[in-house]
């Protein structure tokens, strides 16, 4: 009972967390970038103030479902990440993360204008590509852990990454699509200008921008999370190798243009898509995994 | 007592009450006549699954009676064969004709004990057939009065509509209960009858080509079927489908079952048979609603979930996995690229019965929960998408969903039971998406190491699954330059009770998704399968992974008042959306060039139908899925 | 392959180039054509400069003996400047500072 | 066919006026397959200025500073340019030292804009720490315009006759030291733009030129020069540059990746020609008086950072001009940019409509303003 | 230097024969000019082969269609579409048709579009500057400023006597308010504009000029007085072809010119030659020394108009006590005695001058001439509020003239050698009409001055004889109509000094110039033409330039020189310093 009440405590905590890490790695993220563009930037807390100043923003909506979109985005991302700390199902927590995808989708869809519509195609599209991988990543996980469920990965008792690493690059491979950064960034365009404006953005302003913000921090977080989760049981050494992978991350955002989206469905596809299976068939030859003990 | 009443209600009723609308001068005695038949299915299912499983067996009059039928029957597809003048119907329909012919000459036997076995799996089919079914006909009541107006009809032809359409019912129902296989070969051959002559109702030149496609892609089946019976005659000794399934699992069963499994991979128009309900688009969209959900393809289905415990261990069962698995993810990708709404559901169709004769296939216990879950909540979810879109075509005169855009402004009723539709098709929590999560659990923990193959197909199957319905949905909200303002829609009570009475069924059975497996799913499986589910506080457990299936619900519920609620305090102005420079006063998503000329911000799908468009891709994957099956099946059998 | 990389590490552990604005101030070049005053002592209301400016940033009114100038019409093209005559308008190497409104200055006689 | 397969729709979507890639007052209307651009239509007229009738409406000598503010970032090259045309009304011959001062100006000129142009070139393909580098390295220019001219942007030089500014020793000095810095600046970024797969991916191959359609459609510049047609009105030999040695930069490929290369092997070009006028400008005069007003028509061509500058200019003994014709060469550029635009996916379009470099605001002279108001 | 040009005019029918030989020569095309002839277009294609630009150039009519090149040129579609917008020029088969828009109109009602002009431009006029505001007889001085600047004296003199007809008077008598105008004044020296004046009169020499007399109109007029106005106006309604006659009672011309201005200012002999020469031009007879009483005379003897110009000789009274003292004298008096009777007559040692003015000024000048030592202005406001001109009265001062300021006669006291003058001193108070301060008497500070001689200059009064029967304001002035000049008597005008109380020679040559024009008007004629500032602007020159330009002073007489006689003061410029100080002019009226 102890036990559980921790667990459900560390949980919590957590999910209050979330936001705060991910809205100061977001600060860090900016002033790391500018400082790899000889810039100062803005001070690491600016995601904050950003968020405040949208949250106090007159609300205008060019639809009025979005607003409800929105909130749904931020909604299933927080319920996502919940139920990743509470050990639940990773299947179920995949198919809730593209639930709010599905959700900023439509909101983008609902703002009418082109920039938003073509934005939102092209979010399917990302979705399309690293759906697949984070599916596969979890029959991965399966395969090794013999179960979908997050504890299975604790009860392993060794690094997952050990025997998963192909899966794990596939991961990283597909990081920035969900961070929103070159050279995968077609959808939404984080920092510079594109061709279709803001993307997926363009129609979110004021309270709903915000939504979709504090949403994709613990989108942020819950996918470095599930990075880390391939280090457990050296769970600081994966929160810590987590970040660095962001770090990298950045470094490409920063040396990378943004690419079309035919390159990145054939980049994600080829090396993630590639890498993820084969690290499944490679499980199944030698039958190291749980799974299939 | 009550045993022979149910089956004579739900067998025999629709017949009878067919027949009468058939001959009944009146609209009202008709709609009288269809609300009825409605209510005795809707209660005598229900009472079937009070009643429980049980098996009848019907004096032996009644199996002269079938071969009589069946023998007319099969006469009147030489008939039509030589009528719509298409050799393959005529050569197909000699091939079952003549061995049938001297099989009954040769060995008059045919009588099994018992007649009809009414078992767990044959109560879900029954529940799908007489609720979804008969309120697809209670739809069909509003609806073919509106498509007869559109198509400013002399004379109504509804009375043979809605004979074909009760008969199909009743035959669907004789499907699922009986034992015999000729009995079962008897209503698989009217199916075959209803499904043609209701593609054709319009008897366009395009709905005539269609339903002779269905037609000889039927047949295919009843060759196969007969193929079977004969298999199982001879090795078994009598037609009885218990005692098929029993015998000892031998290369020549194996063949007999292999049979039928091409019997239902026709009938539930798997990948090499697909293109029949594609061409059966062209029906009425009643009749698409009820091949898709309740009838017809589920027919297949139903018969590879049958007779899928016997195959247990065999290479077969890889074989029919392998042909749903192609199914899903061929369908799933073609989706993408079609602009028909009636051809996404189709395609979906396709796909989601593969998904289930893959579970079927896989042959874990897990994946035959999958299956029936999938069943049931697919039944639902597409029928009332069927329904939606019939509707919407009769107000917006297009099946493109290009010209559905925006649609949430105009109808915000039908739109919403659409989104409610798409959203259970392939989001959490819904049924379909629960059904899917065991899928994927029950492939990948399946211990043949062909999984692998099996479950980089659902991946990739499921994100295209999610691009197309996720763009379906965007198409709905997005209205680019329409500024019509929404109005109230009037719907007529047929279609209000049908779509309406589906919905609540579909998300309230979704909710309480465990009490069904409890209730029927797992009593379904346990015969033949060591299942081990949990429902711990009515949530689903697969022991490998949990599915906390109403306090998603919960907390979608609680989400959409707080959203609702916050946004009602934090108002938001509507505004006109960036249009890159000046808009264009009272047409929000107009944009405004120099020559003041104003242009609408027009948009096009999203479709790869350069890509993958038909027919381009229709040949490849016909051709492809022919090869592969034949493969998979000699490999199957020769191993 | 990642031509980029090395400018970016570079640019990581070297100092900014920024310039914090306000609180660094960046001194004009000898010669900078910066804001313009006018000097009512010796101006003699010619209205030279009115005539002159390309952007029609000087009024000049001879009656009322005011002038009023606009820095934010101003291209600070120094043709006034040069033409002055009287050398009531000076040039100061000196950056426009920011403003919260475009303020219009008004020069009084000076009596 | 199936009996779905209604009439295509393609997506309609305006590019600007207010685009964040292009924020100038065009507007592109594309027509789009999915991603693929299937027609495009242009409508340019947003701000009309009205600068040529100003210039008839000015005295001849102050319309250098209205011509100068043609383009923000060209203008040297436009002031120049008129003040070519003027200086032959005039029957004014500029001296020799001016000839090399204005020289050094324009290439500075040339170097801020195709820097900017590299930058922004980067920013529509999203790749910022480049567009960053690129604006930081462009600071040098902007120093060396405003300590020798006056003004970070404009430096307003030129004058007909000459130019109103020396560059003395020290300062010479300096602009040397700074050309140096600068291009040693450039040497560090030139391995992204040479030969970084990602940019090449972004650039090769799109907005293909022919050759022909180039010579056709008008192509100027480093947009006729990327497609291999050997145009650079420099080697007319106006002002200093016939005594300067240089060779046209020409790539044959046509696409934009061929742009790139001319715009960027452009700047060393200009560095190198800057370092040579400084070295070579002889002591003298900058500046003579013109003795009459101008009278007769002229016409005179600049090589601008975009392409050729065309003015054309006649005066009628007035201090007045009767009429002035201003072709910026983005104007001369769009109907190639049309033409190259088809065929290619929507995330092209910043990098192709941009490979023109376009400066529509100066395409547009022409605005409309409010009665009454100033011009 | 600008591009080498290949001019091609070519028909409309020729225009696409030659467009199709460029592009077979692999021509490029640049651009499309049009320009708006007001009757027709043309429209000018230019092209490029080899480096050289090629301009076809095509007149067409304002409704006629030119055929679009775009067929040949796909990218003249824009250039084309720009002038359809610009000029509305019609194009025959224009593809792609901007629907014919590249200029904005959204809002056309409420702005203009700025296109390009029109036809021919109307010329700008100069601007009105501050010399020739300040000029009373209305000289356009910017005008024969640049002229001399330029070299060009005898236009400049012409400029001159279209408004005045005695440059060489003007230019030594002047009191220049023009230069008070002078924006260079402001920096260092005004342009001395009288003595470029001056310059120029010399340079064309005093010498009978050609000019153009009109056709005789057989209407005569009488003139009374031969002051400036009325040799102003006699001169202007001769050139109009009027038979004009000038009466004065005394016998050589000149008026107050003669009468009033001390040689050493207007050498006398120069001033009746320029005035001979000028008449003569004019064809103007003059009647010297008759003394007209009445009008009647004049309009009965066959006078068609009649203008009275008779000035204002009447020295005013100081009104104190002891008036009459014999050496209490009229400055007036001094000056007529020493001008026209050429008299020198001894003053005494010591002379107390009672005035500011020009004429106490003067006064004082002779005063030193005629061999006064120690000669003292006393005036009852201060050096700022002196109505004489500053020049004068450092002139004055460098003659050994001493000022007294805040001073006023109170009394002449008895006695005649030395003659006494009791004085008070005065204290400035509140500002009084004229707006300058009013004085007021310090009282208990009386002082007594003694002198040889008191001279009164505190100015003059007009006396119209009575047998003029003409209507007089308050101050025995006679009352016009400002517009007209024309009397409470029909036919009868009048001007100069006898109109506006005493004044200076300019603001007489204005009234008779004005005076001339409003008689010819009532004579029937046009008038004479006002000046106008038409478009003749030529180079500006920059202000570094201007500023560069040292003022030179005029070169004087010595001081002792000066008291020995009464030679001209003032030298006058020499040419290079003439076109110098010309060329010092900021060009105030350049419209730019």
């Amino acid at each position: 009972m102890d036990g559980w009440l921790l667990s459900l405590t560390v949980a919590v905590g957590l999910v209050v967390a979330a936001p705060f890490i991910g809205g100061i790695l977001s600060g860090i993220d900016r002033k790391l970038t500018a400082r790899m563009q000889n810039r100062v930037g803005p001070p690491i807390i600016q995601p904050f103030y950003d968020l405040l100043k949208l949250w106090g923003k007159e609300s205008f909506v060019a639809s009025r479902f979005q607003a409800l979109l929105a909130f749904s985005f931020m909604v299933f991302s927080v319920v996502a990440f919940t139920l990743l700390v509470l050990a639940q199902d990773l299947l179920l927590i995949v198919f809730v993360i593209s639930l709010a995808d599905v959700c900023l989708v439509l909101g983008s869809y609902c703002g009418r204008s082109p920039y938003s519509y073509l934005g939102g195609r092209r979010e399917l599209l990302q979705m399309l590509a690293y759906e697949p991988i984070l599916i596969l990543a979890v029959v991965n996980i399966y395969a090794a852990t013999g179960s979908f469920m997050v504890e299975g990965v604790f009860k392993l008792g060794f690094p997952l990454v050990i025997l998963l690493p192909g899966v794990f690059l596939a991961l990283l491979i597909a990081l920035p699509i969900e961070a929103r950064k070159s050279p995968f960034d077609i959808s939404a365009s984080h920092h510079a200008h594109q061709e279709i404006v803001r993307g997926v953005f363009t129609e979110f302003s004021g309270f709903s921008l915000a939504l979709i913000e504090f949403g994709h921090w613990f989108k942020l977080i819950f996918y470095l999370a599930l990075l880390a989760l391939f280090w457990v049981p050296l769970l600081w050494l994966g929160a810590v190798l987590a970040f660095i992978f962001y770090f990298i991350i950045m470094i490409v955002d920063n040396i990378f243009p943004r690419l079309t989206w035919t390159f990145m469905l054939k980049a994600v596809w080829l090396a993630g898509f590639t890498l993820a299976v084969s690290n499944l068939i490679v499980l199944a030859l030698l039958g190291v995994g749980l799974a299939w003990a | 007592m009550i045993d022979g009443l149910l089956i004579g209600l739900t067998v025999g009723f629709p017949v009878v009450t067919g027949l009468l609308a058939r001959g009944l001068p009146g609209v009202w005695s008709r709609r009288l006549l269809v609300v009825l038949t409605t209510i005795v299915l809707i209660v005598s299912s229900l009472l079937l699954l009070w009643r429980g499983p049980y098996t009848y067996t019907l004096p032996e009059f009644w199996d002269e009676v079938i071969v009589v039928l069946d023998f007319i029957l099969l006469f009147y597809f030489l008939y039509l064969g030589f009528r719509i003048r298409h050799p393959l119907v005529v050569v197909l329909t000699l091939l079952q004709l003549v061995p049938l012919a001297y099989f009954e000459a040769s060995l008059p036997v045919i009588h099994v004990e018992p007649t009809l076995a009414i078992d767990f799996l044959a109560i879900i089919m029954c529940l799908i057939i007489c609720v979804i079914g008969s309120l697809i006909c209670v739809y069909a009541l509003s609806y073919m009065d509106e498509h007869e107006e559109h198509l400013h009809l002399a004379k109504t032809r509804q009375p043979r509509f809605f004979l074909y359409m009760l008969l199909f019912l009743g035959a669907m129902n004789g499907l699922v209960f009986a034992n015999n296989l000729y009995w079962l070969y008897f209503f698989w051959e009217v199916t075959t009858l209803c499904c043609f002559q209701l593609i054709r109702h319009d008897e366009t030149p395009q709905a005539e080509k269609n339903a002779a496609l269905a037609l000889w892609m039927g047949l295919i089946g009843g060759v196969a079927f007969v193929a079977s019976l004969f298999i199982g005659y001879y090795q078994v000794g009598n037609l009885g489908l218990n005692s098929l399934m029993s015998a000892q699992p031998a290369a020549i069963i194996l063949l007999a079952f292999a049979c039928l499994a091409l019997a239902a991979f026709t009938k539930s128009a798997q990948v090499p048979f697909h293109s029949w309900l594609l061409g059966a688009m062209v029906a009425p969209t009643p009749v698409s609603a009820l091949l898709h959900s309740s009838t017809m393809v589920k027919a297949g289905v139903y018969l590879v979930l049958r007779i899928a415990p016997a195959l247990q261990g065999t290479a077969l069962t890889s074989a029919v996995a392998f042909v749903g698995g192609l199914s899903f993810l061929v369908t799933a990708v073609l989706a993408i690229s079609q602009r028909e709404s009636k051809r996404i559901l189709a395609y979906s169709t396709i796909g989601n019965l593969g998904l289930i004769i893959l579970c079927a296939g896989v042959n874990t216990p897990l994946s035959m929960v999958a299956a029936l879950l999938l069943l049931v909540f697919h039944a639902m979810s597409k029928g009332l998408l069927f329904l939606g879109a019939g509707i919407v075509e009769n107000r917006v005169y297009s099946r493109n969903i290009e010209d559905w855009e925006g649609l949430i402004a105009r109808f915000p009723l039908i739109s919403a039971i659409m989104l409610v539709g798409m959203f259970t098709m392939f989001l959490p929590p819904s049924g379909m998406l629960l059904a899917k999560w065991v899928t994927l659990e029950a492939v990948a923990s399946s211990p043949a190491q062909w999984a692998i193959t099996l479950v980089t197909i659902l991946a990739v199957g499921s994100a295209a699954t999610t691009l197309f319905w996720s763009k379906w949905m965007a198409h709905l909200l997005f209205h680019p330059s329409t500024a019509e303002r929404a109005k109230r829609e009037k719907l007529q009570l047929p279609y209000l009770a049908s779509t309406i009475t589906i919905t609540a069924l579909d998300i309230a059975v979704s909710v309480i998704a465990a009490v069904l497996v409890a209730a029927l799913v797992i009593p379904t499986v346990k015969p033949w399968y060591a299942v081990k589910l949990a429902l711990p506080l009515l949530n689903l457990s697969t022991g490998i992974g949990a599915f906390p299936i109403w306090p998603l619900f919960l907390v979608m519920a609680v989400a959409l008042a707080l959203a609702v609620m916050v946004f009602r305090a934090k108002g938001g102005k509507l505004v006109s959306p960036y249009m890159c420079g000046e808009n264009v006063e009272g047409a929000p998503a107009s944009f405004r060039s120099t020559a003041d000329l104003e242009f609408n911000f027009d948009a096009s799908g999203m479709f790869f139908d350069r890509a993958l468009g038909e027919p381009k891709t229709n040949r490849y994957v016909t051709a492809v899925g022919i090869l592969l099956t034949v493969l998979v099946f000699a490999l199957a059998l020769v191993v | 392959m990642v031509r980029m990389l090395p400018n970016i590490l570079r640019n990581l552990f070297s100092k900014p180039a920024t310039v914090k604005h306000p609180f660094v101030k960046r001194e004009p070049f000898p010669g900078h054509r910066g804001t313009i005053t006018f000097d009512m002592k010796k101006c003699d209301l010619c209205q030279d400069c009115e005539r002159l400016c390309p952007p029609v940033a000087i009024k000049v009114d001879p009656e009322a003996r005011t002038i009023t100038y606009d820095p934010f019409k101003c291209i600070y093209c120094y043709l006034c400047v040069t033409n002055c005559l009287q050398r009531a308008i000076r040039g100061r190497p000196a950056y426009t500072p920011p403003a919260y409104q475009k303020e219009i200055v008004y020069y009084k006689p000076e009596e | 066919m199936s009996k779905g397969a209604a009439t295509r729709k393609y997506t309609v979507f305006p590019f600007g006026p207010q685009h964040p890639v292009l924020p100038e007052p065009i507007q592109l209307r594309f027509t789009v397959d999915e991603e693929k651009i299937v027609d495009v239509g242009v409508n340019v007229g947003y701000i009309h200025r009205g600068v040529e009738r100003a210039c008839e409406l000015n005295d001849y000598q102050r319309n250098v500073y209205l011509c100068e503010r043609v383009c923000g970032i060209c203008n040297v090259m436009h002031a120049l340019c008129y003040c070519m045309a003027l200086e032959k009304l005039v029957d004014v011959e500029v001296p020799e030292r001016a000839q090399y001062l204005r020289v050094i100006w324009a290439e500075l000129n040339r170097l801020e804009s195709h820097l900017l142009w590299l930058g922004l070139l980067a920013d529509a393909m999203g790749f910022e720490s480049l567009f960053m580098q690129f604006w930081r390295d462009r600071e040098i220019v902007m120093d060396l315009q405003e300590r020798t001219g006056g003004n970070r942007v404009i430096p307003s030089t030129c004058v007909v006759g000459g130019v109103r500014r020396d560059i003395l020793k020290p300062l010479a000095e300096r602009f040397r030291e700074g050309m140096i810095e600068l291009r040693r600046r450039v040497d560090k970024l030139a391995p992204v733009i040479l030969k970084d797969p990602a940019f090449k991916r972004r650039t090769v191959g799109k907005g293909f030129l022919s050759y022909d359609d180039a010579l056709m459609l008008g192509a100027v510049g480093p947009t006729g020069r990327g497609s291999g047609l050997v145009k650079d009105i420099r080697l007319e030999g106006y002002q200093a540059y016939k005594h300067l040695k240089f060779e046209p930069v020409v790539e044959k490929d046509g696409d934009v990746y061929a742009r790139t290369l001319v715009r960027f092997y452009e700047v060393y070009q200009a560095i190198d020609l800057i370092l040579e006028a400084l070295k070579s400008m002889p002591e003298g005069e900058i500046r003579v008086k013109p003795e009459k007003w101008p009278e007769g028509e002229a016409v005179a061509r600049v090589e601008q950072p975009r392409g050729e500058l065309f003015y054309y200019v006649k005066g009628n003994g007035t201090n007045r001009l009767e009429r002035v014709k201003i072709r910026t060469p983005t104007l001369a550029n769009i109907p190639p940019l049309l033409a190259m635009l088809p065929g290619y996916e929507v995330a092209d379009i910043p990098v192709i409509v941009l490979s023109i470099d376009p400066c529509i605001a100066c395409t547009e002279r022409i605005t409309h303003v409010k009665k009454g108001g100033g011009n | 230097m600008a591009s080498q040009v290949v001019e091609v005019p070519v028909s409309k029918a020729e225009l696409f024969t030659k467009i199709y030989e460029l592009a077979a020569a692999k021509a490029r095309f640049i651009a499309i000019t049009c320009k708006d002839l007001e009757d027709r277009f043309e429209v000018i294609y230019h092209f490029e082969e080899d480096l050289k630009v090629v301009n076809v150039k095509v007149e067409i009519g304002k409704d006629e269609v030119l055929p679009s090149i775009t067929s040949i040129y796909p990218c003249a579609f824009l250039a084309e579409n720009e002038i359809k917008d610009m000029f509305k020029v019609n194009f025959a088969g224009l593809s792609p048709d901007l629907q014919g828009r590249l200029l904005k109109t959204a809002d056309a009602t409420q702005t203009t579009l700025l296109k390009p002009a029109v036809g021919v431009q109307p010329p700008k006029f100069r601007l009105e500057a501050r010399c020739g505001q300040q000029c009373p007889a209305g000289i356009d001085i910017p005008r024969y400023v640049r002229l001399i600047a330029e070299g060009k004296y005898v236009e400049s003199f012409q400029t001159i006597l279209e408004k005045a007809p005695f440059p060489a008077i003007l230019g030594r008598v002047c009191f220049a308010p023009c230069e008070e105008g002078c924006r260079q004044a402001k920096n260092e020296q005004p342009i001395p504009i009288r003595l470029l004046k001056r310059f120029v009169a010399d340079q064309v020499g005093v010498k009978k000029l050609k000019v153009e007399r009109l056709k005789s109109t057989g209407k005569k007029v009488a003139i009374v007085g031969a002051g400036p106005a009325g040799l102003t106006a006699a001169y202007y309604l001769g050139l109009l072809g009027h038979e004009v006659t000038v009466f004065d009672e005394f016998p050589r011309p000149g008026g107050m010119m003669l009468s009033g201005i001390p040689e050493y200012r207007l050498p006398k002999k120069l001033m009746e030659a320029e005035i001979k020469a000028r008449m003569e031009e004019a064809e103007v007879e003059l009647k010297l020394g008759r003394k007209i009483e009445s009008l009647d005379e004049l309009l009965g003897g066959g006078y068609d108009a009649v203008f009275i110009a008779v000035g204002a000789h009447e020295g005013v009274k100081l009104g104190v006590e002891g008036e009459d003292h014999p050496k209490l004298l009229d400055c007036l008096q001094l000056l007529r005695e020493v001008n026209l009777q050429g008299e020198r007559p001894k003053i005494g040692r010591k002379v107390v001058v009672i005035g500011g003015g020009n004429s106490a000024i003067d006064a004082a000048r002779v005063s030193r001439r005629l061999g006064a030592e120690d000669v003292t202005i006393f005036y009852r406001r201060t050096r700022k509020e002196m109505p004489a001109t500053p020049r004068e009265v450092e002139e004055a001062e460098a003659e050994g003239v001493k000022l007294e300021f805040l001073v006023a006669p109170t009394k002449v006291l008895p006695g005649e050698s030395p003659a006494k003058m009791e004085f008070i001193r005065m204290k400035l108070g509140a500002p009084d009409a004229s707006g300058r301060p009013r004085p007021e008497p310090v009282p208990g500070s009386e002082f007594t001055v003694e002198a040889d001689v008191f001279i009164r200059a505190i100015g003059q009064v007009v006396t119209v004889p009575k047998g003029f029967n003409l209507k007089l304001d308050r101050r025995g002035r006679i009352e016009v109509n400002p517009e007209t000049l024309e009397t409470s008597r029909s036919g009868v005008f009048a001007g100069g000094d006898a109109v506006t109380g005493p004044a200076s020679v300019a603001e007489a040559i204005g009234a008779g110039w004005k005076a001339a024009s409003a008689i010819d008007r009532y004579l029937g004629g046009q008038g004479l033409k006002e000046r106008e500032l038409k478009e003749e602007l030529t180079l500006r020159p920059s202000v570094e330039d201007v500023l560069e330009l040292e003022s030179i002073p005029v070169a004087m007489l010595p001081v002792e020189q000066r008291l020995k006689g009464f030679d001209e003061v003032e030298l006058g410029y020499r040419e290079k310093e003439a076109v110098q100080e010309a060329k010092r002019c900021w060009r105030c009226d350049w419209y730019e």
